[in-house]
Parts: C-alpha cells; structure tokens; sequence
C-alpha cells in the first residue's frame, strides 16, 4: 500500500498571522492588567465636572465620556472584564460541550438521540433571548456573566465534540480497550477527551472569541456588569448618543479593541489548527 | 520506440528524497513494473511523469512521454498530453471518481478533452458505451448513467481505466490499481491491462508492490528502495535469479502456500471461542447468515474471505461489539463478561487507529492491568518490559507515543498489549495486511513466538490464503456471510472441495511467474 | 428518501415542540409575572390579580402550557398585552419584513462570499488571499452592532448618503417605497453572512482541490478552469449549501441587533419591544417563529442536499 | 438556477440604484398637525371608560378629543387648573355642607343631533358602579362609591349627593374629572348597565372595528376620529358639528407612532413631524433642529421623582427609620449636576411631595429651598455623630449601636441594593453618580438594573417577615416616578398603608395632613404637607425627568406644554 508522504504544508501566512495574533493578545493583556499600573485614573467616581472633554483636555490623552470617565484607563479595565468573562465563558462552553459531545458520541443509540435533540432546541431558540431572562433573574457579575454566557453557547463544541467522538469510537484502539473490559469511563475520560484535544483546543480559542463577541453584544444592550465596573461592549452601549454628540471618535477604542483582540484569538486558532492538522498528520 | 524514458529522475522535498536518480524506460506494447515497499518513492515517479506532483516538489532530471519533453512543456501542452498521450489508473477507484458526477459526465471528458472540436458531453455517449464494454462493464448504457458510488469497486476500477484510455494514450501509468480490490477481481482487473496491452499495444508502468501481480503481469521489473533502483530485470530472470540481497530479501518474506508443513491436530472437546448458528443483519440484509465456529484451546483458526463476506462482523460478533440477531455466542464456555474479558486479546488491522496517540507504549501496552487487575506501578512495569522483548521492540521506545512508531512497531505493540494478561483467547483481525512484506513476515514471526508461549486459542482473520496457511492449523472460509467450507489448512488450502475456495486459491498471484502463467491458464480453461 | 425526509420532519417537529416547552417555563420562572409591567405602576392589587386570573396565571404551569399547546394547535398565538392586537397577525405584519431583510443580505452574502471563496481558495498563500482572508477576519470580529454604527456614521453622517433608519409603516410596501432606507440595514445584514460563508467555502474548496478526483481530472487533461468550476465547484457547494442552512439562527440574531440598530420593524424590533414591556404572548411567539425558521432552515439544508448530492439522493452499492 | 441568480442581481442592484433616488417629507404646511407619540406607544382604547391596562395618557388625549370629559384640568393656563373651555359644565356649585354639588352642563350636542344631557352623565355612572371593579380608576371608597345619589334637576342641571364632606378643590379636581358624559342614545345596548358595560368594552377591544364601527362615530368632542391603524396611527379630522366654544383651528392632527425613540428622532430630522420629541441623549444636535425650523423645549410633568426606601426591609429597614440617616442619604445627592449634566438641562431637581416646576400654589418655602443641599461632609458628619464608623473597606458599619437607633444590631453595614429600571442612559449615568457619592461618604450602593415591569414586580410593598421585602431602593423614574392627577395630594403615595407607598411609610401627621388636604377645604394642609415630607424625607428626591423633550414645528402657535400630560390640539394654529 502506497502513499505519497507529503511533507506537511502551511498555508502561507498562517503561521505568521498566529504569531502576529499571538503578540497583538499579548501586548491587549498587557495594556489592560499592567496598563493601570503605569497610567493612573479614577474608574470607580463620576466626575460630572469632567464630563465629555475632548482628547487631551485636561490630561485625559482620550477624553473622558459623558459621566467624566477617563477613557484610555476606562479601556484598560473594561478590558479586563471583557477578557476575563471571554475567557471563563469560553472555556466553560467547550468543557460543558465536549463532555456532553463526548458523551452523545460515544453512546449513541437513544442517550445520544437524547442529548442531541436538546442542542438542537438550544439552537433553535435565540441565546440573547436566553440572556436577556437570564439578565432579570441574576444580577449580572464577572462569575454571573461567564456562567450565564457560557451556559448558552456550549453547542456548537458540543456539536464539534460529538462528531469527533463518533469518529473516534470506530477508531481501533477504542474498540480494542473496549473489548478488553474498558468501561465507559474510561473511554471517554481515558481515550476520546484527550484525543479530541487539539479539536477542542481550536474550538475553545474560537469560543473565547466568540465569548467576547457576546459580552459586548450583551453589555451593548445594558445587561452587562453593573457600574462602576464595565467592560468594552457596555463602553459601546452609548455609542449612538455619541455620535448624534458629534463625539463620534469616541466608539473607536472599545470598537476596535473588540475587533482587534477577537481578530488575534482567531489568527491563533487557526494556527493552532493548522498545528494540529499537522500533528495529526506526522 | 518508447512511450516513457525518464533518465536520472531526481525529486525531493525540501530535504527529504523521494526519488534519486532513476531512469525507466517504457516501451509500446511493455509493461513494466516498478516494485518497492512503501516509501520507495515509486508513486512519486508516476506522478513526476505527467508532472502532476505538487509545486513544493523540486524535480531533477528528464521526462519523456511521446516524444515530448514533460518538464519544459508548458501548462497547455502539459494538458494536451495528459489523457491523450499518457493515461493514468490511481489505487482508490472510489476518491478518484468526482461523487457528484455521471460516469458518463467523466468519461465522455476525457474524450471532450482532447477533440479538437469540443462538443456537449452527451454527443459522446456511443464512443463512451463502447469504452465500458472494452473495459469489460455490463449494461454499459445503464452504468453511463450511474453515479460512482453505485458501482462497486471492480466496476469504478474498470471505468477508471476507461478514462484512462479513452483518449487513446500510448501509455498507461498505474498507480497500484489493484490494491484496494479482492483477489479475484484483481485478477480480471489484471487480465484487462493485459488484454489492452495485447490488442492496442499499449506500453504499461505498473506500479505495485505485490509481487504476485508482478509476476502475473510484468514484462520487466525495477525494484525500488529508498527512491533507488536496486535491481532491473526481466521478469522471469529476476524471479529465477534475484541478484540483489534486498530482492532476496523481499522474494522471501512473501508467504506462499504450501510451504509450511502442517502437524496433524488433535480433535479438541473444550472450546475458548464457540459460535453458532450466528445471524447478523444490517438495514434487513442478511450479512452473517448462519455460520457456526470454534475456537479450541490453543488452537489456530484461521477465517478468510472476500470483502463483503462477513469475516470482520462475525469477529466483532465473538468480541461483543455487534449483538447478533439469531446464534449464541460462548466465550470461554459462557457469556462475554467483564470477567471474560481479562482472558481475550484483540489486533485490528490498521496500525494508524489501532493505538491512542496520546498514550505512551508503555501505557498502552500495560492498560488492560490497569483495567483488570492491582498489580503495582513497578510491577506492571516489569511486565511491560517483558513484553516489549517478547515482540521484540526495543525497550528506548516505551516512552515513545503511537505516531513515533512504525506500522510494524504498532502492530507489535497492540500484540504486547493483546496478550499482557496472557489470554487464552486472542481475536486478530487482519494484523497485517496494511503491512509491506517483510514487516509482515517479521511480525508474523512475533505471532506464532507468542502463541507458543502463551498457548492462547487464536481466531486469525486475514484475506490472504498463504497467510493464514502459514500460521493457522485450521481454516474457515466465508463466502457472502456464509460458511463454504472449513477443515485442516493442510486439507483445504491445497485439495479444496468448493469451488469457491479453489476460485480464490487460483486468483491469488504467487510471486512465480512459471508457476503463475500455469494458475492463469487453469483459471481461464 | 421518503423516509428520510419523515425522520427529518419528525426530528424537527420534536426540537419546536421542545422550544415551546423550554421558552414557556423559562418565561414562567421570571419574577413577578407580567402583570405589573402591563398594568402600570397605578394598578390595585385587585387588578392585578384580576389580570392573573384572565390570563391563568394563577394555575400550575403545566396546566397553563397545556392550553397554550391547545391554542396553538388552532394556530391561535394569544394575544399581545400592551400592543391589543393578535400575536399571529403582528408577525403576519412583521415577519415578511425580516424575512425581506434576511433574505436579502444572505443572498447578497452569498453572491459575494461563494465567488470570493473560491478565489482566496485558488490563491491560497498568496499575498491576494493573505490580504482577504485577513480583511475576513476583522469583518468576523466586528460585532455586528459595531459594524452597523460604523456604516452609520460613514453613510448616513459623515457622507450623508442613504438614511439612518428603515422606513415605517405597516406593509412591506412601505419600506420598499423608500428602498434606499434599507441599504444600511441590509450592507451590515450582509456583512454577516458574507464573511461567514466565504469562510466555509474557501475551507471547503481548498479541501476539495486536493482531492483525488481533482487528480483524475487533472491526468485526463481537463483544463484547469473546467476543473474548477465543473468538478471542484459543486462539491464545495455542497458542504456550504448546508451550512447555509444550518446559519439561519446566525443569520436571525444577526437580524435582532440590526433591526433594533436601524430601528428596521420586524420582528427583532418587536422581540425587543415586548421584551422590556413583558409582552409574554408576542415573545413566546417570536422565539417560536425563529425556532420553526431555524428548524426548516436545517431541513432544507437537508433537501437541498439531498437533490445536489447523489449520494444521498440514490442508494449506493452494498459494501 | 444560475439564470434565477442573475435575476435577482438585477433586482438587487434596481433597489441600490432606486435607493438613491429616495425622496423626504418635509414638516409645516398645510392645516394640519403630525403629532409624535411616546416611544412604544399605540393607542389601543377609544372608549372614555378605561379598564386596567389601557389607562396610558395618550388613549386619554384621544379620548378627550372626542369626547368632552364632565370637568378638565390642564396647565393651559400656566398654573394646573380647571380648563373652563375644555369641560363639558359649568363650574360645580358645593352646597354649605359639601355634601352634596350641583352641576349644570353646557349646551353641547352629539354628532348624532342629540343634545348632551343629565342622563348622559348618570348613563356613566350607572356603567362604572355596575362594573367597578373592572373600572380602570376605581379605588375603593372613592368614586362612585362616594357618590350616594344622582337627582336630576333638568336636561342640563343635575345633583350628586356625596357620602361626606370633601375638600370642593380636591373633590373637582381629582373625582369629577373621571366622568365624561357618554351617548346614552347611541350606546346603551342593554337595560342592564352591566351588559351595556362589556359590550362597550368588547367593542373596544375590537382596534381593527374602530374605523367602521357606528359607536364611535357619536362625539361630541371638537373632533371626529377619522382612521384608526391598528397599529396606532389615528387620524382627527375637525368635528363639523361641534356646538362648544374650544372648536378647533386645525382641519386634521394625526399622531404617529414609534417603536423607538431614536426612531421618531431620525424622523423628525427628516421633516416628517411637526410636533416631536428629542430624546434627551440627543440633544448634542439641539443648534442643528433649531435651524431646522424646531423650536426645542422640555415639557415638564405634573409629576415627581423618588427612590422610595423599604422600612421593611429585614436587613436596612430599621436603619432607613432613622431620619439623620436618609438626611444623610439626601446629602450626597448633587441634583443639580445630575440635571445639569445627565439630563442635559432638561429635568429638574425636586426637593419634596408636590411638582416643583410648573405651579407654585401648593409648594412650601422648606421644598422650595432644599433643606438638604448636596454636601457630602455634613452627610459623612450626620453618619459619624450617629456611631457609624467604616470598616476595612471603607463601609460604615455600626458601631455604637445606642446611637445608631433602635432596632440596627451592631455591625450592620451601609450596603444597600437598589434596583433600578434599566433601558435609560441618563438612569445608568444617575444610577452611577449617586453610587460614585454615595461611596465618597462610606455607603455601598450595588445596582441592579431590570426592565421596568421587574422593577415595579419586585418594588413593591411587602411584609417584614416576607422574602418579598428583599428589595432596599428601587427606581423607577425614568419618565418621572408619579403623574399626579390634577390635585397633587398624596393620598396614593405616602398615606400609611396607601396603594402606592411602596416602602411602608409610616407617619402619623403625613397621615393627618393628606387626610386634610382631600377634605379640609382651605390649601393651606398642602403647602404643611410639601413641607413636612420635604423635611421627613420618606424616599430620596430625585430630579425630575420632563415628560419629554419637544421639538415644535416654529409656525405652530397656540402650543402649551400641558404638565398633566393633556394636549389640547383644538388651540393651535398656524
């Protein structure tokens, strides 16, 4: 039996786009956890009397917003909330998805039927709906959030992870444990978690991604962290009055923020794809 | 004249040689094999001669086909030649035919391709309903209109070598193209490279590395290795008088019928693996139809078939992972029970899935302890130890994981882990039919060492006959999910009383061409 | 395939009437009920019970969802609290406008996406598909609520071009009558789609173009545009003709954040509206509508797979 | 399937080309006036009889329209009054005893040619005692529980006997305002008042019927309903056949509806209102809506704005008793910057019980001039002198809890949760600010922001024992906390055990002088009133919202921004 072994080919620029993704996180986590240490500002008081001063005005190098706010430190620490809830959303989505996955995998027959028809239903039904209740029934806190986001949106890994269990268990070193007396357990725990590792590393970094996404998307609507605390996408949540303000600019950091972290995470989840395709492969 | 001349072909990747300096030629009405384990570099060849191979691919040296320079052809002059003259057969009939498209949609291209007056693809149906029936398709009309994954694969196999010589090339180049078949359709898929051959003249680079079809098919024979030729000659001269060690070598390790004696065996009243009457169906066909085995105590019970027989279902029946719908299943006298399986071992056969790439050997090979027994760490250590010198690994690669190891490495190592608890039953599917040659000679060797050490009773499943006559004492063979005959190797593999068997024993090549021409003309009497 | 197609619809007659069971209690678990929100701050306790007991809440939820299952199978939604109007009749009046909307900027998303897919895929590596698929990626990270701020200061502030905000008024006519009001909406709808299913297609074509078959085609001698577009083409198409399918709820929420940004009246403004009013009826509705869409978003994705493809469409060998 | 793509394109790219080429309204001209609605607001009940649920000002504006009500009160006349023109009587006459009144109603006519008469008026009351407890305004004891006998002197002079003697001011104001003379001729369906009640609140129920329904087209008001969208958009066309003397000058006002604010907004910069609103986050644009012919100005309501404080509360409600505790609380609340910034100017800081900004009759000296200024020392002292002292970090904590006051267990902490309606930038910048002072002084205020119906579910006035008395502060003035009725007393709000007394206020002479002010017949008892809870702070003050934030179209003339939230379109003029 012949095959031709290809050495392994990156995408050109994959590889430099995850570097790239890699430094640009670095240096947002940077700004936001050592960012305060080296540019002091008052996050936690309104300042009424310095209220919506234009960039540079009074030692603010970007303003302040409409409650007298000090932008560019307002960016470091909601910065801290949008990675913080990101990232425990994200990885409580994939951890919740790939058991689940893993198990509806693995089980088949009526257990998977089961555990399948419920993600469908989670599809179907819009998760800013499931937010937006949840949002009334808990008051929102980093914990709250990360819990709540990561409670709707643990499908679509669970999807990911029920594919690749399938496919493992026909694998032969499933059924070979199986046969000599493995129990489920440790199957799942043993063999088809840690093989499904490099999928659920991928699918993880997308889903903090797309976390971040979501915390905007629900702080933008107001049911973010209470004030003083915010985070980019409650810094977003006036956006419209400032630009009816004619103080247009003052979206653009949190937007960009938003768009420039979410865009890194992505670059490295895709080289960590591409790495582990490549591992895969070897 | 030639149709192929290639001097002093050189292809590498980045650092990596995958051909090194190699000259073929190939002549009208030739065919010419190029024999080589996997990793030879003899696909790259095929694949350099059409300038198919990828960009990262740097390539030395020249091509000829037709005449014409392949190298320094240019993109539309590439195009020309390719199909018209060159065609080309590759090793998976299925991934090579588009899903989505009529065999006649991909037939009729080939032709499409190289008339100068390109017409719609159905003014081309009666030229595409004689290529079928020249390549031996019934009902061609009907198949025109079918899609890939209606046919089976002999027919997807006979239909690529439509679109390979629909064009009328000079040339063929096969990739392996019977590889992924069942003997006996091999054999009719050979006998049609040979009857093209014979009546168009066309000239044949078969790439292969069975060397029963070389000896069935070949003009002439290069024998690769490491992307060097080691040996060229005619084929009757190479199999008479190899002169090169490695030939030597290779001739050896293919098992042939008949050359291991056969004890007689004692009649067994006990049975590890008894079953019966099993029934197996899927979507209301039946695929296992009534077939009872047994499994004596040390005994060595080899089960062949075709694809499609039902030899791997009526296995994963004995290993519980398919509930029968009629027959009873005794394992060890009894149900398969959490207890019964401390005494089964169980090798599949493709050595990529068949271990955790995430696990080491050692743990591998020591987890049925974890799951069965309380032997401490540094006992089961030892153990492993043991093990990894009764399959003859060496000990630097217990910390090694699955995708480090070599095909023949991993076989070895799900040996070590099949019979760690030392079972009294062992159940290996296909061990090593993925394997090259001499890798399955040498863990054939491993086989037969461990069960006569352990004495387990052994259920062998394998689709080759000289394999299984060479390690069983037994044999069932399956036929449609039915049993056609069981009884003695030694009984049935050499004076079989079914046709069937006597079907098979024929169409499987022996690496003899004097003795393989005598088969050929015993079959087709 | 009959038979497929019945498993399907039974699949996704299961998954619906699991979303009516799971929105109705969570609804039912919010605290204080509607009544007060409906009602008004100057309402009597007596009203308010009143009302509780006109819209039974004062029975076991799994009573009060028996009915509401009993009504819905007449096709009757209930009636909106604060809007006095039928909820069937409000989405009548309302879905077609989404459904305008959508439609839309998904097919313009995949007008843009399958072509540009196919090209990045074709140049893979290169400098073009480096620069594209890096744009790709920061349209993919833009929330779509940021991307339709940016599209209103550019195009309706900065150059004051087409209009901030859709058109009102009861029909669909009416916002078709000022066709340039629905440019923003529909540029920030398709901004969504499109950079998800271009994403798809590249992924899939560059998959496809190291198939074999794509080989075999190749040793024929086809030209490589014919390869391409005949062989390579449709079977990408097939992968991301599901996952178009699938995107449906995608597509919806992204429908949700533009309508309440372009003030666009369809039925995510209405989900909004009777979110901060505890309009029960209208949301149950609405989940209900984007649940039915999303279900036969999938089975269509399913048919449409099974038409394309043949080998779901006719039974294979048995192997 | 390619050739249908293609068709499409073309389509689409018709509509991009067509999108160009779109055309925009433009506000003024004729005689007649496009009127905005509040955002989210659908008129959706014609009949001057609400029921619960339908009781919104803007059904009433439609309503009075339509059909003249017995007495009207508005801010037409700069102070909250009586509207002489807009009633359908004669100034009532009280007798010596104030038990009993008699009014005489002028001559109006009915669409139909009926005249208006005495029966008209006791066909309502009839309709609201058979089915009162289905009657939106009903508040047991009042109205028309308080009207023992109906006599009718003539076709246009009747009498109403009452079970005791009322404040005459507040009686008028705030109980004969809610009858309106109905067409008996035309709607009394059935002898029985009950069934005529239901089938009038069933045809009501009916928006897709108002268009063609005879009902409705018997009006007595200056103006006649000319359509009716059931998706709120109304048309009012001048009453041909309007016998008063408020006849109106335009020939048509439509009112628009909006699902968003932002929706009307965009709108009006189109020229598509004439009478519109500005949302308060965009008033930034304010130069550029005055030159385009809009004058810009806040319509303040009859109405005030709190946080009202749980005193039962298991945990604070003990502290909230203590006076020096809210005074300390109403310290630290900078109305001024608030309103100043926040609100852009456009609301107004409030000192105490009565509406501050429009009508001076019943506001105290004490109210007027804040007996609380914002001064976060005086608070934190106020705190200190009562043994708070804070904790690690930064909480008061009691520490002495002989001065703290009776019932506060040593070592509780100034933390408080105050739910508040979410949905509102200028409540989240107000909520934020209070919080940011709050903290200043040493109190912990967590916020907890919910939709509006959440916060009036949960708010709500509670048992100690109850794990409904949860809640500490809750918010809900985003739009002003109360609309009062014309008679601004505070009979609903913080009399003990009152409807709308959330928290449980208990004060005997806030009790005596609210019971003064419905039935001592001299004002005085409300100006004690205004004082008194001024000083006893029974919620925190808050600025007061504006009803909204008006943009009129400049050539309209004759507009008052009526604080009751009332229109009187009849008036105005080009």
């Amino acid at each position: 039996m012949t095959t031709i072994a290809l050495p392994t080919r990156f995408a050109v620029g994959s590889n430099r786009l995850a570097t790239a993704g890699a430094v640009i996180l670095g240096l947002v986590v940077l700004f936001c956890l050592a960012g305060p240490l080296a540019y002091h500002s008052d996050q936690v008081h309104t300042a009424l009397d310095a209220a919506r001063l234009s960039p540079g005005q009074q030692g603010h190098p970007l303003g302040t917003d409409d409650l007298g706010y000090d932008v560019l430190g307002r960016l470091m620490v909601a910065g801290r909330t949008s990675l913080a809830i990101g990232v425990l959303a994200g990885l409580l989505a994939t951890a919740i998805g790939a058991v689940w996955g893993a198990l509806a995998g693995y089980a088949g027959g009526w257990l998977d039927a089961v555990l399948m028809r419920i993600v469908d239903t989670g599809v179907a039904i819009p998760a800013l709906f499931l937010l937006l209740v949840a949002a009334t029934l808990v008051t929102p806190s980093i914990p709250v959030l990360s819990l709540v986001i990561g409670g709707v949106s643990w499908l679509v890994p669970a999807r990911l992870m029920r594919a690749e269990a399938a496919t493992l268990r026909e694998r032969d070193f499933v059924k070979a444990i199986t046969v000599m007396g493995a129990g489920r357990l440790r199957v799942v725990f043993g063999h088809l978690l840690p093989n499904a590792v490099g999928t659920l590393v991928v699918a993880g970094t997308f889903q903090i991604a797309d976390a971040i996404l979501l915390v905007a998307y629900v702080s933008f609507l107001g049911l973010g962290v209470p004030p003083p605390a915010t985070d980019w996408g409650a810094m977003l949540s006036k956006s419209i009055t400032y630009t009816y303000d004619g103080a247009w600019w003052l979206i653009l950091p949190p937007g960009i923020a938003i768009v420039l972290v979410v865009c890194a995470i992505n670059f490295v989840g895709d080289g960590l794809r591409d790495a582990f395709a490549a591992r895969g492969r070897a | 004249m030639s149709v192929l001349e290639i001097t002093d072909l050189r292809v590498s990747y980045g650092t990596a040689v995958a051909v090194d300096g190699l000259s073929v030629t190939v002549a009208r009405g030739e065919i010419v094999a190029l024999v080589g384990e996997s990793g030879s570099g003899k696909s790259t060849v095929a694949l350099a001669a059409l300038g198919l191979l990828p960009r990262s691919a740097h390539v030395d040296g020249t091509i000829t086909v037709a005449g014409k320079n392949v190298r320094e052809a240019t993109g539309e002059e590439l195009r020309q030649l390719r199909g018209r003259d060159a065609g080309m057969v590759f090793q998976e009939p299925m991934t090579a035919l588009n899903p989505l498209h009529t065999i006649e949609f991909q037939v009729a291209e080939a032709i499409r391709n190289h008339d100068p007056e390109p017409r719609r693809h159905k003014h081309y149906r009666d030229r595409c309903v004689q290529l079928l029936e020249r390549v031996g398709v019934p009902d061609a009309s009907k198949r025109l209109k079918q899609y890939p994954h209606q046919l089976s694969g002999g027919l997807r196999q006979r239909a690529l070598i439509a679109i390979a010589i629909a064009a009328g090339p000079g040339l063929i180049l096969a990739d392996e193209p019977t590889t992924s078949l069942d003997v006996t359709v091999q054999q009719q898929i050979l006998d049609l490279l040979r009857d093209i051959r014979d009546t168009e003249g066309t000239g044949t680079l078969l790439i292969t590395h069975n060397l029963g079809v070389v000896a069935d098919i070949a003009d002439r024979v290069l024998v690769l290795r490491n992307g060097k030729v080691v040996e060229e000659a005619d084929t009757d001269a190479l199999f008479a008088n190899p002169r090169h060690a490695y030939t030597r070598q290779l001739l050896a390790a293919v098992p042939r019928l008949g050359d291991t004696p056969h004890d007689e065996e004692p009649e067994r009243d006990r049975t590890v693996l008894a079953l019966r009457d099993i029934t197996v169906e899927y979507h209301g066909r039946k695929v296992v139809d009534g077939v009872s085995l047994s499994v004596g105590p040390g005994e060595f019970v080899g089960l062949v078939g075709e694809s499609g027989s039902g030899k791997t279902t009526l296995a994963q029946c004995a290993l519980g992972l398919v509930t029968p719908r009629g027959g009873t299943v005794d394992v060890f006298g009894g149900k398969l029970t959490h207890k019964a399986r401390r005494r089964l071992g169980v090798v599949f056969q493709d050595p990529a899935s068949s271990l955790d790439p995430t696990k080491t050997v050692e743990q591998t090979i020591a987890e049925p302890m974890v799951i069965h027994t309380r032997t401490s760490r540094a006992e089961r250590r030892r153990r492993v130890r043991e093990l990894m010198d009764a399959v003859e690994l060496p000990q630097a690669l217990l910390d090694r994981r699955g995708h480090e190891l070599s095909g023949g490495q991993r076989q070895r190592v799900g040996l070590a882990r099949a019979v760690v608890l030392g079972p009294d039953l062992l159940i290996a599917d296909e061990p090593t039919s993925a394997l090259d040659v001499s890798v399955q000679a040498a863990v054939l060797d491993v086989l037969e060492r461990l069960h006569q050490e352990f004495g387990f009773g052994c259920l062998f499943i394998s689709h080759d006959l000289a394999v299984v006559d060479r390690v069983c004492s037994r044999v069932a063979v399956l036929r449609g999910g039915q049993l056609v005959e069981q009884g003695p190797c030694a009984t049935v593999l050499h004076t079989p009383e079914h046709p069937y068997t006597r079907a098979l024993l024929l169409a499987s090549p022996v690496p003899d061409p004097a003795a393989q021409r005598d088969r050929r003309r015993l079959a087709t009497a | 395939m009959t038979r497929f197609l019945a498993r399907r619809l039974l699949l996704a007659l299961i998954v619906v009437f699991l979303v009516t069971v799971v929105t109705f209690v969570i609804l039912h678990l919010l605290p204080g009920g509607p009544a007060r929100g409906v009602l008004g701050v100057k309402a009597t306790q007596a009203q308010i019970d009143a009302f509780n007991r006109a819209e039974g809440f004062d029975q076991s939820i799994p009573l009060q969802y028996w009915d509401y299952l009993v009504r819905l199978v007449h096709g009757d939604l209930g009636t909106s609290y604060t809007l006095n109007t039928d909820v069937s009749t409000l989405l009548g009046e309302r879905l077609p406008k989404t459904l305008l909307l959508t439609a839309t900027s998904t097919l313009l998303g995949i007008l843009v996406a399958l072509p540009l897919g196919v090209w990045q895929a074709v140049r893979r590596g290169r400098a073009s598909d480096v620069v594209t698929t890096g744009l790709a990626f920061v349209l993919y990270a833009t929330p779509v609520f940021f991307l339709s701020l940016v599209l209103i200061i550019l195009f309706a502030q900065v150059l004051p071009i087409f209009p901030a905000q859709a058109a009102q008024g009861d029909d669909i006519a009416s916002l078709l009558s000022q066709p340039a009001s629905l440019v923003l909406p529909v540029l920030a709808g398709t901004g969504v789609t499109a950079v998800a299913y271009s994403r798809y297609m590249r992924s899939s074509t560059v998959d496809n173009l190291a198939e074999d078959y794509v080989r075999t085609a190749r040793a024929k001698g086809t030209p490589e545009r014919t390869i391409l577009w005949r062989h390579v083409w449709p079977n990408s198409l097939t992968s991301v003709v599901s996952m178009i399918g699938y995107s449906v709820p995608v597509v919806f929420s992204g429908s949700l954040v533009v309508e309440s940004m372009f003030n666009y009246p369809g039925v995510g403004l209405l989900f909004w509206t009777a979110a901060r009013n505890a309009d029960f009826p209208v949301l149950l509705g609405v989940v209900l509508v984007i649940a039915v869409t999303t279900v036969l978003g999938s089975l269509l994705a399913d048919v449409v797979q099974l038409l394309i493809d043949p080998r779901v469409r006719v039974p294979g060998v048995k192997s | 399937m390619r050739r249908g793509l293609g068709r499409l394109a073309a389509v689409v790219c018709c509509l991009l080309l067509a999108a160009c080429a779109g055309g925009r309204a433009r506000h003024g001209g004729s005689n007649t006036v496009s009127f905005a609605l509040p955002p989210s607001a659908t008129p959706n009940w014609i009949l001057p009889l609400a029921i619960p649920g339908y009781t919104a000002s803007y059904n009433g504006v439609i309503q009075s329209a339509l059909f003249v009500p017995l007495y009207a009160y508005d801010g037409s006349s700069g102070a909250v009054g009586m509207d002489q023109q807009a009633s359908a009587a004669n100034p009532p006459v009280y007798a010596a005893d104030g038990k009993s009144v008699t009014i005489t109603l002028k001559p109006l006519t009915w669409s139909d040619g009926a005249p208006v008469t005495s029966e008209d008026v006791q066909f309502y009351l009839d309709l609201i005692r058979a089915a009162k407890d289905d009657w939106g305004a009903y508040t047991k004891g009042l109205m028309p529980d308080n009207v023992t006998g109906f006599h009718i002197v003539d076709d246009h002079t009747f009498t109403l006997t009452l079970d005791k003697t009322y404040n005459p001011g507040w009686f008028t104001a705030n109980q004969l305002t809610l009858i309106t003379p109905l067409p008996r001729q035309a709607w009394a369906h059935d002898p029985d008042p009950r069934k005529t009640f239901d089938y009038l609140v069933a045809q009501a129920k009916n928006l897709g019927g108002y268009n063609t329904d005879p009902l409705w087209k018997v009006v007595d008001g200056p103006y006649a309903l000319e359509s009716f969208s059931p998706t709120g958009q109304v048309t009012l066309a001048k009453n041909p056949s309007y016998t008063g003397q408020d006849g109106s000058h335009l020939d048509k006002i439509t009112f628009l509806t909006f699902t968003s604010s932002a929706a009307e907004y965009n709108v009006l910069l189109a020229g598509g209102v004439d009478y519109g609103y500005v949302p308060t986050t965009n008033l930034g644009q304010r130069p550029k809506l005055e030159s385009m012919g809009y004058k810009v100005q806040p319509w303040n309501g009859w109405s005030i704005t709190y946080i009202p404080y749980n005193f039962n509360n298991p945990a604070l409600g003990k502290a909230f008793q203590q006076l020096y505790l809210r005074q300390a609380i109403q310290h630290a609340v900078d109305q001024k910057a608030i309103s100043q910034v926040i609100w852009r100017g456009t609301a107004s800081p409030g000192y105490g019980p009565v509406p501050q900004d429009n009508d001076p009759t019943f506001l105290s000296p004490q109210q007027k001039t804040n007996p609380y200024p914002f001064d976060l020392d005086t608070s934190r002292r106020l705190l200190s002198d009562h043994g708070w002292r804070p904790d690690p970090d930064g909480i008061l904590a009691c520490r002495e809890p002989d001065e703290c006051g009776p019932g506060i267990a040593a070592g509780t902490r100034l933390s408080m949760t105050l739910l508040t309606e979410s949905g509102s930038d200028e409540t989240d910048g107000t909520m934020q600010e209070l919080k940011s002072e709050l903290s200043k002084v040493g109190i912990e205020l967590r916020i907890n922001a919910q939709p509006l119906n959440t916060v009036l579910a949960n708010g709500t006035t509670c048992e100690p024992t109850s794990p409904a008395c949860a809640w500490q502060l809750s918010y809900f003035g985003t739009q002003g906390s109360w609309y009062f009725p014309a008679y601004p007393s505070g009979e609903q709000l913080f009399a003990t055990d009152a409807g709308v007394n959330f928290g449980n206020y208990r004060d005997k002479p806030t009790d005596d002088l609210i019971n003064a002010s419905t039935l001592a017949t001299s004002p005085q008892s409300m100006v004690d009133y205004s004082a008194r809870l001024a000083q006893q702070l029974p919620v925190i003050w808050m600025p007061n919202p504006p009803y909204q934030v008006s943009a009129i179209d400049a050539s309209l003339h004759g507009v008052v921004q009526d604080p009751m939230a009332g229109l009187q379109p009849q008036r105005w003029y080009r």
